[in-house]
């Protein structure tokens, strides 16, 4: 197999509200990320795109109308898609362009605006449920996170409090993270007394809509090797979907990213991730989220994640640094780019390059996640240095 | 590098309507075939590709409902939002990237299920330049369709000759959903879509699914008696702005026939290539198509075809076999496969060693694929 | 294939709706439109490609456009349609001409109807120029275009 | 090192749309679809407007599913009998929801959403559905409660999923 490389990056504001088009944010990420390793369009063979719902957007088959500004003018342009998993599906993606030898570079370009959709954009989510037989009871989208957050808690008896601590940690890495749209220095009071809006959720616990766009250049390595001695590669990559009927199964435990994170690690050779992953970005669209996912992902034994943040190791200092980015609960939540924040966190902090973010130890090997559909896909993306 | 083939089938019989069954139990019926042709179950498959938009399966996340019916629980399965043969090319990289051995790529149409299917297109207009005005959305056509003629010197009555041929092809082919024996007075009879576009040059919508079972070179070898060689595969999207495109031309199909010949190795592909089935969702687009793939000088399309000198789309294309959104591609992948495979029946080819299939993802996209297959 | 059903359709819609912006390119270009009835276009001199509507990028080499500059409101049709159905599908009781206009000196230009007296007249080439709505009645969309008509 | 410098982004506040310095066009989009039920969903419908719960059994893994399907995802292979399901479960997890389904809040007062995964007794262990409950104290609901089906009366019933109006606390 040919060995692929992140070679550079680029990212825009993440915002409530952006003035600029889709299209307009999708070249905005790609041109820095082009730029930040000294290319031009013109080196580039092929081109990916991952963004999630088009009722976002409001673009029926959005990934044809952006495709000029990703970059995908008359080239070998595609669109990925699972979900709210897809900001880390997408680098998987321009892996296999790159990996099976269709191409030495691929762009990937990861975008969503989701303000265009009104009144809010979880309009668009009421549609994410079965058409017979579950939006006739008029669902929000917080009532999946609050009925699995609940039987989480359940399942290992804990408290909003336990949780809450999540948000608090992930809102002030924010505060170094130039993109961030709602970095806060908060306590877990302030999100424990924040409004309660589906038992157990509050709104403190959630991931704010957000307009952004973020793009990765890939590499063949005979080419990343010609312009960057810092490559960061791609060593392992997995993803998984479990089963539409979303609530005919355990619902405290994301089987599926176990699933997806054991296909990564056995294509990473990594035996023990709650070693040998020295710095991680799993998915933190609410806040419970985070410590679902970092036991799906093995990081930990099950139903020990809050142990593992009440106790500081998920911390920027601590042993195992959890988001250290600021995660969708601080740096903002435009699905797809968030997923690809989250990778171009782990590229940055392999190459030292994360500046007041940098996690200590000079780590080598890290991890991005990211979650998607009805409690259904995981997406894993293990890199190295 | 080591080859992909195809190694299993399966499709649904096509019909304007399927109200005995929903999208899931649809499905799985030619999910099951594919999985029988190739010798296999669900089981050995080892990762799935949907293609897929979802307002036109009228939910926000669609990925979501694919697993099922597919086998696909807890399996690495993922949606393109793109036509299926874009769907065959991703399979084709993940197999060559060696991480799959076996993967399932799907395609389905509910389009009767749509009651607003003109709106829904209209929906991938630019919100800001476009669908303010508010216009059918075959007007797209219409414009390309007049361009085209005018440039390239074909008629209108040469399209008209696409609809009388592919229609009557489909009497042929079990699976398509319109057969006719027509004329091409009863094309110009048919009344106006868009002029020049008539009604009768725009396929029918129709409902239907298909499954392809793809396996690398050692798996396709101990498992299938007939393995169907991808030889080059290629997809392309010129601008999509309705303000910048050239709209006599099909840009697209043009670049990704080049780098798919290229693959192949074919240098001239109306010689080299036996079967060729090309999108034809509108009559002039097999026209457009054949000319920019490079079947034909530019302008003689129409005339080969109303002389009878091009047999392409024996399947019926779109014209007879129904428009199946982004299962079009599938349905002239489908024919050229079983062509390869010496299973077309009465529609049978003497010589089909090579053949090619293109899909285009229709109005308002400039984004179309092309897959090269050979049978040794 | 098993008993009758009852219940065989199930109806819903997906119930949203949208405000877009225009962007950073966009909103310059409509600005103009409403306030001085012009187009605007970005130019790319490396790969000579002047974009009406304006863009901040060239979609060709990504250089990043800047630079607005008046293009006028002439051009010529590429080519045109006659729409003989509604946005619904249904018959319109007047056919209406939309014709895909570029303008002068441009690689761009709009797509919008086309106003004639006599629509056998119409051909590709065929010079036109944009009529807008007075003024005080534009909002700054591509309706302030009532549209083009032959010079 | 990403350049801090280039990250580009024009944020906007709600005013700046309301008051119009920025421009914006709006859509109504008709996105309007009739949906096959097919055989599985079809009867099970069929079966809520005749005030009943069916599920279809597996004879290869001999689960026996809710909602009902004419294959089982699992082994791939066609379902065998229906089976009359009871109209009583257990709640799996539940939340007390204080917005709508867009986000926007409920008014004042207002009796909170009670929405609820219900295992269904009779079905396999762990197949629940989506539902709500009703006649219950929130602060009542507990994991593990037992509720039982609260149907609109027969003729008001259509073949839809709130034919069930809720599911209430029962016995113990």
């Amino acid at each position: 197999m040919r060995r692929v490389a992140i070679v550079g990056a680029g990212i825009t504001k993440f915002m409530r509200r952006a003035q600029e088009t889709g299209k307009e944010l999708s070249y905005e990420a790609s041109k820095m990320a082009l730029d930040s390793c000294g290319l031009t369009l013109k080196d580039i063979d092929m081109v990916t795109l991952g963004t999630a719902p088009d009722a976002f957007d409001g673009v029926h088959m959005k990934g044809e109308w952006l495709s000029d500004g990703a970059g995908g003018w008359r080239k070998p342009y595609i669109r990925n898609y699972v979900g709210g998993g897809t900001g880390v599906f997408a680098p998987i993606h321009g892996f296999f362009h790159v990996a099976s030898g269709m191409a030495d570079s691929c762009l990937v370009v990861c975008e969503e605006k989701m303000s265009s959709c009104h009144p809010h954009p979880q309009g668009a989510f009421k549609t994410i449920f079965d058409h017979t037989l579950e939006q006739p009871l008029n669902p929000t989208l917080i009532w999946i996170f609050a009925l699995e957050m609940n039987r989480y808690m359940h399942t290992y008896g804990l408290t909003k409090k336990d949780i809450a601590l999540v948000s608090v940690k992930n809102k002030r890495n924010a505060l170094d993270h130039p993109s961030a749209q709602i970095p806060e220095n908060l306590t877990v009071e302030d999100v424990l007394n924040s409004e309660t809006l589906a038992w157990p959720v509050n709104r403190l616990d959630i991931s704010p809509a957000s307009d952004g766009a973020a793009a990765v250049v890939l590499m063949s390595e005979e080419k990343a090797r010609k312009i960057t001695d810092r490559p960061v590669w791609i060593s392992g990559v997995g993803w998984n979907i479990d089963t539409a009927y979303w609530a005919t199964k355990e619902l405290c435990y994301p089987r599926y990213v176990e699933k997806a994170a054991r296909q990564a690690y056995e294509m990473a050779g990594i035996k023990e991730p709650h070693k040998e992953i020295q710095v991680a970005e799993p998915y933190d669209p609410f806040s419970y989220k985070e410590l679902h996912h970092m036991e799906g992902l093995l990081l930990c034994k099950k139903g020990e994640a809050p142990k593992l943040l009440a106790d500081g190791v998920t911390q920027r200092t601590g042993n195992l640094p959890i988001c250290p980015s600021g995660g969708a609960l601080g740096v903002g939540n435009p699905i797809a780019a968030t997923g690809l924040m989250k990778i171009i966190e782990i590229f940055l902090q392999l190459r030292g390059e994360a500046g007041k973010r940098q996690v200590p130890g000079n780590p080598k090997v890290g991890l991005a996640q990211a979650w998607g559909d009805l409690m259904q896909v995981g997406t894993v993306v293990v890199m190295k240095s | 590098m080591k080859r992909v083939a195809i190694i299993g089938t399966g499709s649904t019989a096509h019909k304007a309507k399927t109200p005995d069954v929903s999208y899931r139990e649809l499905i799985f019926g030619a999910a099951t075939k594919a999985y029988a042709d190739a010798r296999i179950t669900h089981k050995d498959v080892q990762s799935f590709v949907t293609c897929a938009e979802d307002f036109i399966e009228g939910y926000s996340i669609a990925d979501e409902y694919t697993p099922d019916q597919l086998g696909a629980v807890l399996k690495p399965m993922q949606t393109i939002p793109g036509d299926f043969i874009q769907g065959l090319g991703v399979a084709y990289m993940m197999i060559q990237a060696g991480i799959f051995r076996i993967v399932a790529v799907e395609a389905h149409s509910k389009f009767s299920n749509i009651k607003t299917p003109d709106e829904v297109a209209s929906f991938a207009l630019d919100p800001v330049y476009n669908r303010p005005l508010n216009l059918n959305p075959h007007f797209v056509a219409g414009l390309e369709m007049n361009r085209y003629l005018h440039d390239s010197g074909n008629t209108a009555t040469h399209c008209a000759a696409v609809v009388v041929k592919n229609r009557k092809n489909a009497l042929k082919n079990p699976l398509a959903a319109y057969g006719a024996e027509i004329n091409i007075k009863d094309v110009e009879n048919s009344g106006e879509a868009s002029w020049p576009l008539r009604k009768a040059d725009v396929s029918n919508r129709a409902d239907g699914c298909i499954v392809m079972v793809l396996a690398d070179e050692d798996t396709a070898k101990s498992l299938s008696k007939k393995p169907v060689w991808i030889k080059g595969v290629s997809w392309c999207s010129d601008t999509p702005g309705l303000e910048t495109r050239e709209w006599g031309k099909a840009v697209y199909a043009e670049l990704a026939s080049k780098k798919a010949y290229e693959m192949a190795g074919i240098k001239n592909p109306a010689k080299e290539i036996d079967v060729v089935e090309v999108d034809d969702e509108y009559s002039y687009k097999e026209l457009q198509h054949l000319e920019a793939m490079g079947f034909c000088e530019k302008g003689t399309a129409g005339k080969l075809i109303l002389d009878g000198e091009l047999s392409t789309n024996l399947s019926g294309g779109s014209l007879g076999m129904g428009h199946l959104l982004e299962a079009s591609g599938a349905a002239r992948t489908y024919e050229v496969v079983t062509q390869l495979r010496g299973d077309a029946g009465e529609r049978q080819l003497k010589k089909a060693g090579f053949g090619l299939a293109q899909g285009w993802r229709g109005v308002p996209t400039t984004t179309g694929a092309v897959i090269i297959l050979a049978n040794s | 294939m098993g008993k009758e059903i009852r219940t065989k359709k199930w109806e819903g819609e997906i119930p949203v709706h949208y405000l877009y912006t225009y962007g950073l390119a966009g909103e310059k270009f409509f600005r103009e439109i409403k306030d001085r009835g012009t187009f605007v276009a970005t130019k790319c001199s490396k790969c000579n490609v002047t974009y009406v509507p304006p863009r901040i990028y060239c979609e060709r080499c990504f250089a990043e456009l800047g630079n607005y500059k008046d293009v006028g409101t002439k051009g010529t049709v590429e080519t045109y349609t006659v729409c003989h159905e509604s946005a619904d599908g249904k018959k319109l009781s007047k056919p209406e001409i939309i014709a895909a206009v570029r303008l002068d000196g441009t690689d761009g230009g709009l797509v919008h109807r086309l106003s004639v007296a006599d629509p056998s007249k119409v051909n590709i080439g065929m010079k036109v120029e944009a009529v807008f709505a007075e003024p005080a009645k534009r909002t700054g969309s591509i309706n302030d275009i009532l549209h083009f008509r032959p010079i | 090192m990403l350049d801090n410098a280039k990250i580009k982004g024009k944020g906007l506040k709600s005013s700046d749309i309301k008051d119009g310095s920025v421009l914006t066009q709006s859509c109504n989009p008709k996105l309007q679809y009739a949906w096959d039920t097919g055989q599985a969903v079809g009867q099970y419908l069929d079966g809520l407007k005749d005030g009943k719960l069916v599920g279809k059994k597996c004879n290869g893994c001999n689960r026996i599913m809710i909602p009902p399907r004419m294959f089982c995802e699992l082994c791939f292979k066609e379902t065998g009998d229906w089976v009359e399901l009871k109209d009583t479960g257990t709640v799996n997890t539940f939340s007390i929801c204080y917005v709508n389904w867009d986000a926007s809040r409920l008014p004042p007062g207002a009796k909170p959403h009670l929405p609820a995964v219900v295992e269904i007794d009779g079905a396999s262990e762990g197949m629940g559905i989506l539902h709500v409950l009703g006649e219950v104290d929130p602060k009542e609901i507990k994991i593990g409660m037992k509720v039982k089906a609260v149907w609109k009366p027969a003729n008001e019933r259509t073949g839809a999923i709130t034919d069930i109006k809720y599911f209430k606390p029962y016995g113990g």
